[in-house]
């Protein structure tokens, strides 16, 4: 009885915080003087629908280039860490250890997975994607593989040259800004147009950009979930 | 074997790509032609979850029975559902029964599976081998032969028409 | 237009109500499978309020969130229960 | 065009209603097995029923303009083949477990094929 009241007044709890967060939220109208700028001119020098993707590849593009590094020394400094046993013995799984349905099932997900993480970092300059979430969803679909069957090995090789392909094109990219546009991660070069506001090709290369974060976020993660995999099956 | 399982992993991926862009642009076309090729090569060249399916005009009009079927099944259990929840006291006998299935392909099994899942009063609990281990809400039969005339026959019959 | 909008507030204060017993489940359930459970369907009626939104603010792009936030309730789902059976 | 939003609307409260049911059938059984099955039933009835409402009230945009139809079709595919998945994990899950089933039980062959085991138990070495 005491839990039941007790249950109650949690939710009644709850009922009151949000009802005042409800009622006492006040949107922002006034815009600062630098978010003025960008709301007035990121359409029209960047051409992407997506505002914040234009603030993140071309105004702001060092920080994103920082925080792919920043995931890149993540993942090696665990990778590093981990205890790993390179043994390739094969487990006996019985029929109480994952079941058939979650095998076929993941079977067929885990390709569609893959294909609208692609979808959200090519579209990342017109929906509220791009490279960082699209890369997530990739390595979501890799856990997926991994959960579904525990003999499930990923091709590190491959993993490792899609990683540093995609980030040695990444920073190509970007000095082609300096030699054909305006400077460096610069997106509109001279002669190829930001293309029709609103399509798939708009906003010069930024769609291209977000496709190597995307690729090299997915790689880098899935590295991650592997190496757990790995030091899991040695204990 | 192999082309089969590839051509209809490829379609699959272009379909969906295609209801994600919903636009016939030759470019993004194009790109959609190139992953699904490079996505289902990837994935499905050592994969067996589509083998056995059937193509043909006639699997294709069973595909429409079958999605008939289960809206029909679908709509009959939540009305039990909704009755079981709504009557007061607890008209419930529930129970662990066994079935048995012929089918071998993969994707049929997971499809019989989803079916009696969400079909009146049935779930599937465990699989094993061509065994189903189904828990029943109002246990009716518990004898395996009847248990599976009940249950799974309606999808089993067009599932086989479907794959082989 | 606008006339019929009363019905999908209806069905959004339905579906707010079929969260909050949820929410009793969860905080009640005896075993940690109940609980699980609960937040499945807490999660996919949360799903539907997405797309409700996207529709009331004439948003397409909110399916794409909807989808997204889907295949994390199976993801998550899915761990729990491995964790649950023999540790992950 | 009015004619769709009110079948859209319609199917919408309908999925609710049917989410709703799921909750009051959550909070009514008596054992972890038959709240799945009545949960599972009902919010992916719910679930699906409510996505094709929203998709008919937003008929006049399914040739031109924005894409909610084909986006809808893939989240109805994909709550068909993940939810029925995930709780049949999770229920397997339960029974291995060794949750108690309810009283009012008739028959468990699973327990008695796990006893006298004809299941595939995995080898340790």
């Amino acid at each position: 009885m005491l839990k039941n009241i007790l249950i109650a007044l949690v939710l009644i709890g709850f009922g009151v915080i949000f009802y005042d967060l409800f009622m006492v939220y006040e949107a922002k109208t006034e815009l600062t003087d630098l978010a003025h700028y960008y709301a007035k001119n990121g359409a029209n020098e960047i051409g992407g629908a997506n505002l914040v993707t234009s603030i993140v590849v071309t105004y702001r593009g060092f920080d994103t280039l920082g925080e792919v590094t920043i995931l890149f020394v993540a993942a090696s400094i665990i990778s590093f860490f981990l205890k790993l046993k390179e043994d390739e013995e094969e487990k006996v799984i019985g029929s109480k250890d994952t079941t058939e349905l979650l095998v076929t099932a993941s079977q067929v997900l885990v390709p569609l997975i893959f294909l609208f993480g692609v979808y959200v970092f090519m579209n990342g300059h017109l929906t509220p994607g791009g490279g960082f979430q699209g890369g997530s969803i990739i390595a979501t679909g890799v856990a997926l593989m991994i959960m579904a069957n525990p003999n499930f090995k990923i091709n590190t090789q491959i993993i490792h040259w899609i990683e540093s392909i995609s980030g040695v094109a990444f920073v190509f990219a970007g000095v082609l800004g300096v030699l054909l546009g305006g400077g460096f991660l610069d997106n509109t070069f001279k002669g190829l147009g930001v293309g029709e506001f609103g399509t798939l090709f708009s906003a010069g290369v930024i769609p291209i950009i977000y496709s190597f974060v995307g690729l090299k976020v997915g790689a880098e993660i899935s590295n991650i979930l592997n190496k757990y995999q790995k030091s899991q099956k040695s204990i | 074997m192999k082309a089969k399982n590839l051509i209809v992993s490829f379609s699959v991926l272009m379909i969906a790509w295609l209801l994600l862009n919903w636009t016939l642009d030759p470019l993004i076309v194009a790109i959609g032609i190139g992953l699904s090729l490079l996505i289902s090569v990837l994935f499905c060249s050592k994969c067996t979850v589509f083998e056995g399916i059937k193509l043909g005009p006639k699997a294709f009009a069973y595909t429409f029975v079958y999605i008939l079927v289960f809206i029909r099944e679908l709509i009959k259990a939540n009305m039990d559902v909704t009755k079981r929840v709504l009557t007061p006291g607890l008209n419930i006998e529930p129970g662990i029964v066994k079935i048995k299935t012929n089918l071998k392909s993969k994707m049929a099994r997971l499809i019989l599976a989803n079916s009696i899942t969400l079909t009146p009063g049935t779930f599937t609990i465990h699989v094993e081998g061509e065994y189903f281990y189904i828990h029943w809400i109002s246990t009716e039969a518990v004898d395996i032969e009847e248990a599976t005339q009940k249950i799974a026959n309606t999808f089993e019959n067009i599932l086989k028409e479907l794959y082989e | 237009m606008n006339n019929l909008d009363w019905i999908i507030y209806l069905a959004i204060g339905i579906i707010l109500i079929a969260m909050s017993l949820n929410l009793i489940r969860f905080f009640k359930g005896p075993s940690v499978v109940d609980k699980v459970v609960a937040f499945d369907v807490i999660s996919l009626s949360g799903l539907v309020l997405i797309g409700t939104v996207a529709v009331l603010t004439n948003r397409v792009i909110y399916i794409d969130v909807a989808i997204v936030y889907g295949l994390l309730s199976f993801i998550g789902v899915i761990v729990v229960a491995k964790y649950l059976q023999k540790g992950l | 065009m009015d004619i769709f939003k009110l079948i859209g609307a319609i199917m919408l409260l309908g999925g609710s209603l049917s989410l709703l049911v799921a909750a009051i059938g959550m909070l009514k059984m008596p054992d972890v097995y038959n709240r799945v099955q009545v949960a599972t039933k009902a919010s992916t009835f719910g679930a699906i029923f409510s996505f094709l409402g929203l998709a008919i009230i937003k008929f006049e945009h399914w040739f031109t303009g924005e894409n909610w139809l084909g986006r809808v079709i893939i989240l109805i595919i994909f709550i068909y083949i993940t939810n029925p998945v995930s709780s049949h994990v999770l229920m397997r899950a339960a029974y291995f477990m060794r949750f108690p089933l309810s009283k009012l039980t008739k028959t468990d062959v699973l327990r008695d094929d796990t006893n006298s085991n004809l299941l595939k138990e995995p080898k340790n070495e």
